[in-house]
């Protein structure tokens, strides 16, 4: 080992500053490379609030124009009493709300069931939900229109509620992160004479409370963002959610669509949404990277 | 390679607005000789872990300078200041087999330091023989026990040959008898390579058993710097000594008055160039001698045999802790039914503290 | 993760599983036969699925109240449902559960497609009804009959059978708008026939180089209007037909047709919505000056989208005026226009009173004159009969009529003029995707860069046809 | 004794979950098996009392048709391409962030701001941004007839750097260039969630694999290569594999930018999917016809998926 000397002999001063040359350009670029893509994912959202801001006329104009030449915040005013958010909104939170509590209690005991009971086909079984996955959806629409018209549910807020309670993919996060969570925690408790539902609210349940929460959020903004099925199954203000009121509000009388009134409502839904994100975000991350997303 | 750290700071911003700053190292100054073997001791928070990674370069001294020989390195990034770091984890890469994680810094060479594939293999094995791991080389870390994961974690460090080699807690995470016996290791493997080594433990015994020389640090401060034995034996301050020892040194509260120290109500030596002042008293376990007429009197709570030695527990009103502990000789017998025990006291294992700043005060 | 074994076991399970068929058998069409004594006054509730905007349903809820109080045992629930697309599809859903509304807007292409389910109840019976009624008899008079736009009211029976289908609830037609102010100022006049038209754009390119004298909005109206006009010229050529052979647009003329925008095109005579990639009339009221900055000089589009073609005021005054006009002809003698704009269609129910019911609002609104003015005026769109000119307010609202603040009564004057013009296509299962095809056909053929211009229109013409017989 | 019980115990737990799953899941699979075996089925002429034969004639006008090749190439090379390049540059992001300071919060949050927003309308934007308004003859944007011709802000921006405006998705526009465009918004679209994904696993790997790169002179291409992309690979195929699912049901992204006819104006290759080729035939109530051809767009997917494993279970370390 006599050449550890001299393997390291090198001009001190110039590896300093290339050093530091190099630390410098590297935080340049990184900061250039971020940003830029940063104004990339920024710029439709500047587009949006842009358009809502803008007169019908204006925003025809053959040559956009980058910020409105007469503001019209009046057309969040005109959004909002239009559309009746209000209402809307007291729908969405309300088929939100009761689809998420019933949607965790369900998932949780699915994937305690797949992640810790041992029971025949087992992974035959989690396999054939896994499939189901992968089938356009869009597909389902018809037939299950054909069921909830049988089972007598239209215009209800069961029909919002109950077709979209089991999530596969809910099932299999929550699973995964049961799964990481030892089995000698269960089989204590099974000693200590511990009920199922009691560890799975002592233990499982804290333990696996940031899925939980990413999957409340999840399901709120399908919710939010759900489209087509309650436009098919409910009729009137009544049970309307939110996005149906978006796209149905703001048609003129020659079947145009005035698009900065719906671009102003579009960006009203989706303060409360991008607010919740904001506040959760930490639990977003934390549920969805800790899934751990292992075979 | 002589290492010098000058003036050494490290202060951490504080994580809230209101917080007060942290000096995780404050003013560190030492000067490491060549090819020696130094161990960074102290409690947790002391500052050990920044100073190694100052050393190693993956964090920067807010002030002070560090030079390896003549070159100053405080500006260097790791990897131009040719250092080993073995991690308290060992941070093994897992999806690599113990070969793979071996060559990897070697891979990393570039330019006249490029090596041939050929030299690469033979110096992985080279160093792996070293350690004792050429049998495990297309193992992955998972299959490896604790022990064998920590030769692979020094393997790696060493086979780019560093001017330093860096160990955070090397033996934290083995089991009581592995720690002794990879002690003896990481004293062999320096003792062979010569290369000047820091390694950083909170156990007093380990930095004891192996180091040329220990550092022990309070709060970011450097207490006392030298050879184990020295710093056993000549403890400059309250804190090295408590640190230093087990079982622990015995502190009880003392005065000194008209040139002898006394314990309680008992004089225990003659201090005849001290002021009267309160003073701590430590007297090391072994630093006991039971004699029936000797000045120091306890209540005698249990006799612990320990086949060479005999440890007497006992309690003593002056004593800080409840209870105070000797070590003896086991040829010392003590009546069954005994309830004071009395001893006499060897005057280089007792050591006298001011009351106020813990100095030591010399006799 | 994914068991491949268990999972095929699933599939095979699911496809043994299919041998229960599909029961139940074909039903003869039949039309729907007025019940003994017409309506009995029972109480009936009846939904109508629309489109319309918040500012026609006030309209329409308005003449409701009107409707009830002559028959005040129906309920109507009027419900908007998006856009035409939104109602067939939800309506197309609706009807294989039974559950469909009693009456909708609709294009015909909608209803071929509720016909498949023989869903839609056909009018005949209910128009030659003379049960009595509380609005005299329950079906329409000769004088009622006669005074709908004939155009309009063909349309109720373009599905090849002969039967009445739809009643026409309120149209629009296509309309060429023209920059007055600039044809006054250039000794301009509004072209008749497709020549003139060449020779206008040639003119306006002389005078402005950088424009785009026409914007055609719509390039399938475009391609079917040219269809209906040299047939109407007797020449030998066909779009579609609704029995036999359907699609019947392969021809010499339509293929030269085709050719000669090209020409247009590549002259920059004219552009179209889809190519322009906006509707054609911002180009045509921009009067902004500067670099890239477009203008059309006309703009042929729909007559329900006045307004649109109408500048915006600047310093308190319109920079132009705007005169409408027929859109040109091959042959001005028997002109030709298009007829759009919703139809309403009502559909079989188990119970004849909802059917005889629907058909009730449907007559009071189609033949109130009150309430076509009315709507004609909020929506822009033409009113079915044309006794509304005799409506005071209609009339009043007509004669105001100017390139300016009235444009929208300008552009309804022009189409009641014209009103002996209309034509509709045939309707059946697949006449959309005609329609979109021959549009397809017209934007591909202008931008084609293919250096063997016959061949390549000779291909679009085919792979048109291709994909209509696909999609049938 | 504990696995007998838990035969009927996890049969309990499941069985909410199961009931829903047959009537809403299960039930829809099998009837569009039905259906796609009913030759020329169609829910109205059904409902209106025809009846149809059983054959397989569904799927042989599917693969007949004359579009029916182009829609399987586009959603292959939208899947192919879409899904490296998100995943690659979502990773590129994730490592970015997690190795700077200043600004990081901020930069996380806008990177995750496509994930609560709405497709359609954002598709809008997109096109407002490629579009080109004015007469392009010949779809070439630099001849002179088009001159009169403003273009969206992408244009703007490349005539800024002195480039020649491009015909992205206006009439005579190519097959490519609308491509780019699609695949451009598709990959904005998938970006936060793998960003979301992949910043959460690098997050979780233990910082001192880092150290020991850095103390061993490892540059940061090789870090890349050699220490994140293995650590995160679980991650990775993850991102790739549901993007893969995704991407071969894309569809309301290339309606967002083209419109509902997936065809730039005048081209005769349009960007047709296999799930809007799904949607046409719905369109037309065929849903003989979609059913089948949604059936051969599902083994296409599990046959990608498998191999996707296969190719993950050598690759991937957990």
């Amino acid at each position: 080992m006599a050449d550890i000397n001299t393997m390291h002999q090198k001009d001190m001063a110039k590896v300093t500053s290339k050093q530091k040359f190099v630390t410098v350009l590297v935080q340049v670029l990184l900061y250039f490379f971020l940003i830029m893509v940063a104004i990339t994912v920024i710029f439709p959202f500047y587009w949006m609030i842009n358009s809502s801001l803008k007169t019908l006329d204006e925003y025809r104009w053959s040559v956009p124009t980058l910020w409105p030449t007469t503001v019209m915040w009046s057309n969040y005013a005109t959004a909002f009493s239009t559309a009746s958010l209000g209402k809307l909104f007291v729908n969405t939170l309300y088929v939100g709300i009761i689809s998420t509590i019933l949607s965790l209690v369900i998932t949780v005991l699915t994937a305690f069931a797949f992640a810790r009971l041992e029971f025949k086909g087992k992974n035959a079984l989690f396999a054939g939900l896994l499939a189901t996955m992968m089938i356009p959806g869009e597909l389902f629409t018809i037939t299950n229109y054909g069921t909830v018209t049988s089972l007598g549910w239209l215009n209800t807020f069961t029909v919002l509620i109950v077709p979209f309670l089991v999530s596969v993919f809910y099932i299999y996060l929550l699973r995964q992160n049961f799964l990481q969570i030892p089995n000698e925690l269960y089989l204590a408790a099974k000693v200590d004479g511990t009920s199922d539902i009691k560890y799975l609210w002592k233990i499982m349940i804290p333990l696996a409370l940031p899925t939980l929460i990413s999957i409340t959020i999840l399901k709120m903004m399908g919710a939010w963002n759900s489209y087509i099925w309650p436009r098919l199954v409910t009729r009137g203000e009544t049970h309307s959610l939110i996005t149906n009121g978006l796209r149905n509000a703001f048609t003129e009388s020659t079947g145009d669509v005035n698009i900065p009134v719906q671009m102003a409502a579009v960006a009203l839904v989706s303060l409360p949404l991008f607010l919740v994100f904001l506040f959760l975000r930490k639990y977003i991350m934390k549920g969805v990277s800790r899934s751990g997303i292992k075979g | 390679m002589e290492v010098v750290l000058q003036n050494l700071t490290k202060i951490f911003p504080s994580r809230n607005k209101n917080g007060s700053e942290v000096v995780a190292v404050n003013n560190f100054d030492f000067t490491i000789p060549d090819g020696k073997l130094i161990g960074l001791l102290g409690p947790s928070g002391c500052g050990k872990s920044t100073t190694l990674y100052m050393l190693s370069g993956l964090q920067k001294p807010t002030s002070g300078k560090i030079f390896f020989g003549s070159d100053d390195v405080t500006e260097l990034t790791p990897e131009n200041r040719g250092v080993g770091l073995v991690f308290q984890n060992y941070a093994l890469y897992p999806h690599m087999t113990v070969k793979q994680n071996i060559l990897f810094p070697l891979q990393n060479l570039k330019g006249e330091d490029k090596l041939s594939k050929e030299e690469m293999i033979k110096r992985a094995y080279d160093v792996a023989a070293l350690v004792q791991i050429d049998d495990l080389m297309d193992r992955k870390p998972s299959e490896l026990s604790g022990g064998q994961q920590q030769r692979v974690a020094i393997a790696r460090a060493l086979v780019k040959m560093p001017r330093i080699l860096l160990l955070d807690e090397p033996l934290s995470n083995l089991d009581a008898r592995l720690r002794l016996q990879t002690r003896e290791e990481i004293k062999r493997i320096q003792r062979e390579t010569l290369i000047t080594t820091v390694f950083v433990t909170h156990d007093q015994e380990e930095a004891m058993s192996i180091s040329d020389y220990i550092v022990v640090m309070k709060k970011g401060v450097v207490q006392q710097i030298g050879a184990p034995q020295d710093v056993y034996d000549s403890p400059i301050n309250l804190f090295v000594a408590k640190f230093l020892g087990t079982p622990p040194i015995n502190v009880f509260e003392g005065e000194v008055k008209d040139g002898a120290l006394y314990i309680g109500e008992e004089k225990v030596l003659d201090t005849p160039n001290v002021e009267n002042k309160k003073v701590f008293v430590g007297i090391r376990p072994e630093g006991f001698i039971l004699d029936p007429n000797g000045p120091l009197s306890c209540n005698l709570n249990n006799i612990e045999v320990m086949g060479r030695d005999v440890s007497i527990v006992s309690s003593n009103t002056a004593s800080v802790n409840p209870i105070v502990r000797s070590i003896v000789d086991a040829d010392n017998k003590i009546a069954e039914g005994t309830e004071k025990v009395f001893f006499s006291i060897k005057p280089n294992k007792i050591f006298i503290f001011d009351h106020e700043t813990e100095e030591r005060i010399m006799l | 993760m994914f068991k491949k074994k268990s999972l095929l076991v699933i599939l095979f399970v699911l496809i043994a599983l299919l041998c229960v068929g599909c029961g139940g058998k074909k039903k003869a069409k039949s039309n729907f036969i007025v019940p003994e004594g017409g309506y009995d006054g029972s109480e009936v509730t009846i939904n109508f699925y629309h489109t319309m905007g918040s500012n026609l349903s006030d309209v329409l809820d308005a003449y409701i109240i009107e409707f009830n109080k002559l028959y005040p045992n129906i309920h109507v629930i009027s419900s908007k449902i998006g856009g035409y697309n939104d109602v067939r599809d939800q309506i197309t859903t609706e009807i294989t559960e039974g559950n469909q509304p009693n009456l909708a807007y609709c294009y015909p292409d909608h209803v071929a497609l509720y016909n498949l389910a023989g869903a839609v109840a056909t009018l005949d019976d209910l128009i030659a009804s003379t049960e009595k009624d509380a609005s005299g008899i329950l079906g329409l008079t000769q004088e009622q009959i006669d005074d709908f736009i004939p155009g309009y009211y063909a349309e109720g029976t373009s599905f090849g059978d002969g039967l009445m289908y739809t009643m026409p609830f309120s149209k629009s037609t296509e309309v060429l708008y023209y920059n007055k102010t600039f044809f006054d100022a250039n000794g301009l006049t509004p072209p008749t026939t497709w020549d003139e038209m060449e020779a206008l754009c040639a003119r306006i390119k002389e005078i402005d180089p950088k424009s785009i004298p026409l914007g055609y909005d719509s390039s399938a109206n475009w391609f079917i209007t040219m269809c209906e006009q040299y047939m109407a010229n007797g020449e030998k050529t066909n779009y579609t037909s609704a029995t036999g052979e359907h699609y019947l647009f392969d021809t010499d003329i339509n293929r030269s047709f085709v050719k000669r925008f090209k020409t247009w095109y590549e002259k920059g005579y004219v552009t179209t919505q889809t190519i322009y990639g906006a509707y054609t009339s911002g180009l045509f009221v921009n009067t902004k000056q500067g670099e890239g900055e477009l203008r059309s000089y006309m703009s042929i589009g729909s007559s329900a989208g006045a307004t649109h073609q109408r500048p915006t005021k600047v310093d308190g005054a319109y920079p132009f005026e705007v005169g409408i006009a027929t859109i040109p002809q091959v042959n001005p003698s028997s002109p030709k226009v298009i007829s759009q704009g919703p139809s309403v269609c009502i559909f079989k129910k188990n119970n004849p009173q909802e059917v005889v019911a629907s058909w009730l609002l449907v007559k009071f609104l189609t033949t109130s004159v009150e309430f076509q003015a009315e709507f004609s005026v909020a929506s822009g769109y033409v009113p079915v009969i044309k006794s509304v000119m005799n409506n005071e307010y209609f009339a009043q609202t007509l004669a105001n009529a100017d390139g300016g603040d009235y444009v929208s009564a300008l552009s309804t004057k022009i189409c009641m003029q014209q009103a002996d013009a209309y034509f509709v296509s045939p309707a059946f299962v697949g006449s959309s995707t005609a329609r979109d095809q021959v549009g397809g056909i017209l934007d591909k053929a202008l931008v084609s860069t293919d250096s063997d211009v016959d061949a390549a229109i000779a291909r679009m013409f085919k792979d048109a046809i291709d994909e209509c017989e696909y999609n049938s | 004794m504990v696995e007998s019980k838990q035969q009927w115990k996890a049969w309990v737990y499941l069985s909410p979950a199961l009931i829903l799953l047959l009537v809403f899941t299960v039930w829809p699979i099998f009837n569009t098996v039905r259906m796609s075996l009913l030759n020329g089925y169609r829910g109205l002429a059904a409902a209106g009392g025809q009846t149809f034969e059983f054959g397989f004639q569904n799927f042989v006008k599917v693969v007949q048709y004359r579009q029916f090749k182009d829609c399987l190439v586009t959603t292959l090379l939208l899947c192919v391409i879409t899904v490296p390049v998100s995943s690659f540059l979502a990773l590129l992001i994730a490592v970015c962030l997690n190795s700077i300071k200043p600004l990081r919060r901020l930069l996380q949050t806008i990177f995750f701001l496509p994930y609560v927003t709405n497709t359609i309308a954002i598709g809008m934007v997109f096109a407002a941004m490629f579009n080109i308004v004015g007469n392009i003859a010949g779809g070439d944007p630099n001849s002179t007839a088009s001159s009169i011709a403003t273009f969206g802000i992408v244009n703007n921006v490349i005539q800024l750097f002195g480039g020649k405006p491009i015909n992205w998705i206006n009439a005579g526009s190519t097959y490519w260039h609308n491509m780019f465009v699609v695949i451009f918004y598709i990959v904005w679209n998938a970006l936060p969630f793998k960003i979301l994904i992949l910043l959460g696993g690098l997050q979780s790997v233990n910082k001192q694999y880092y150290e020991a790169a850095k103390v061993d002179g490892t540059s940061r291409t090789r870090v890349f290569f050699r220490i994140t992309v293995p650590l995160l690979s679980p991650m990775i195929a993850y991102v790739v594999i549901t993007g893969f699912i995704g991407g071969f049901k894309e569809y309301s992204s290339v309606v967002g930018i083209l419109g509902e006819d997936m065809a730039a104006t005048g081209s005769e290759t349009p960007l047709n999917t296999m799930v809007g080729f799904i949607y046409d035939a719905l369109e037309n109530n065929n849903q003989g016809r979609a059913s089948a051809a949604a059936l051969i767009l599902f083994g296409i997917i599990l046959l990608v998926t498998l191999l996707n494993l296969y190719v993950s279970k050598k690759k991937v370390h957990y």
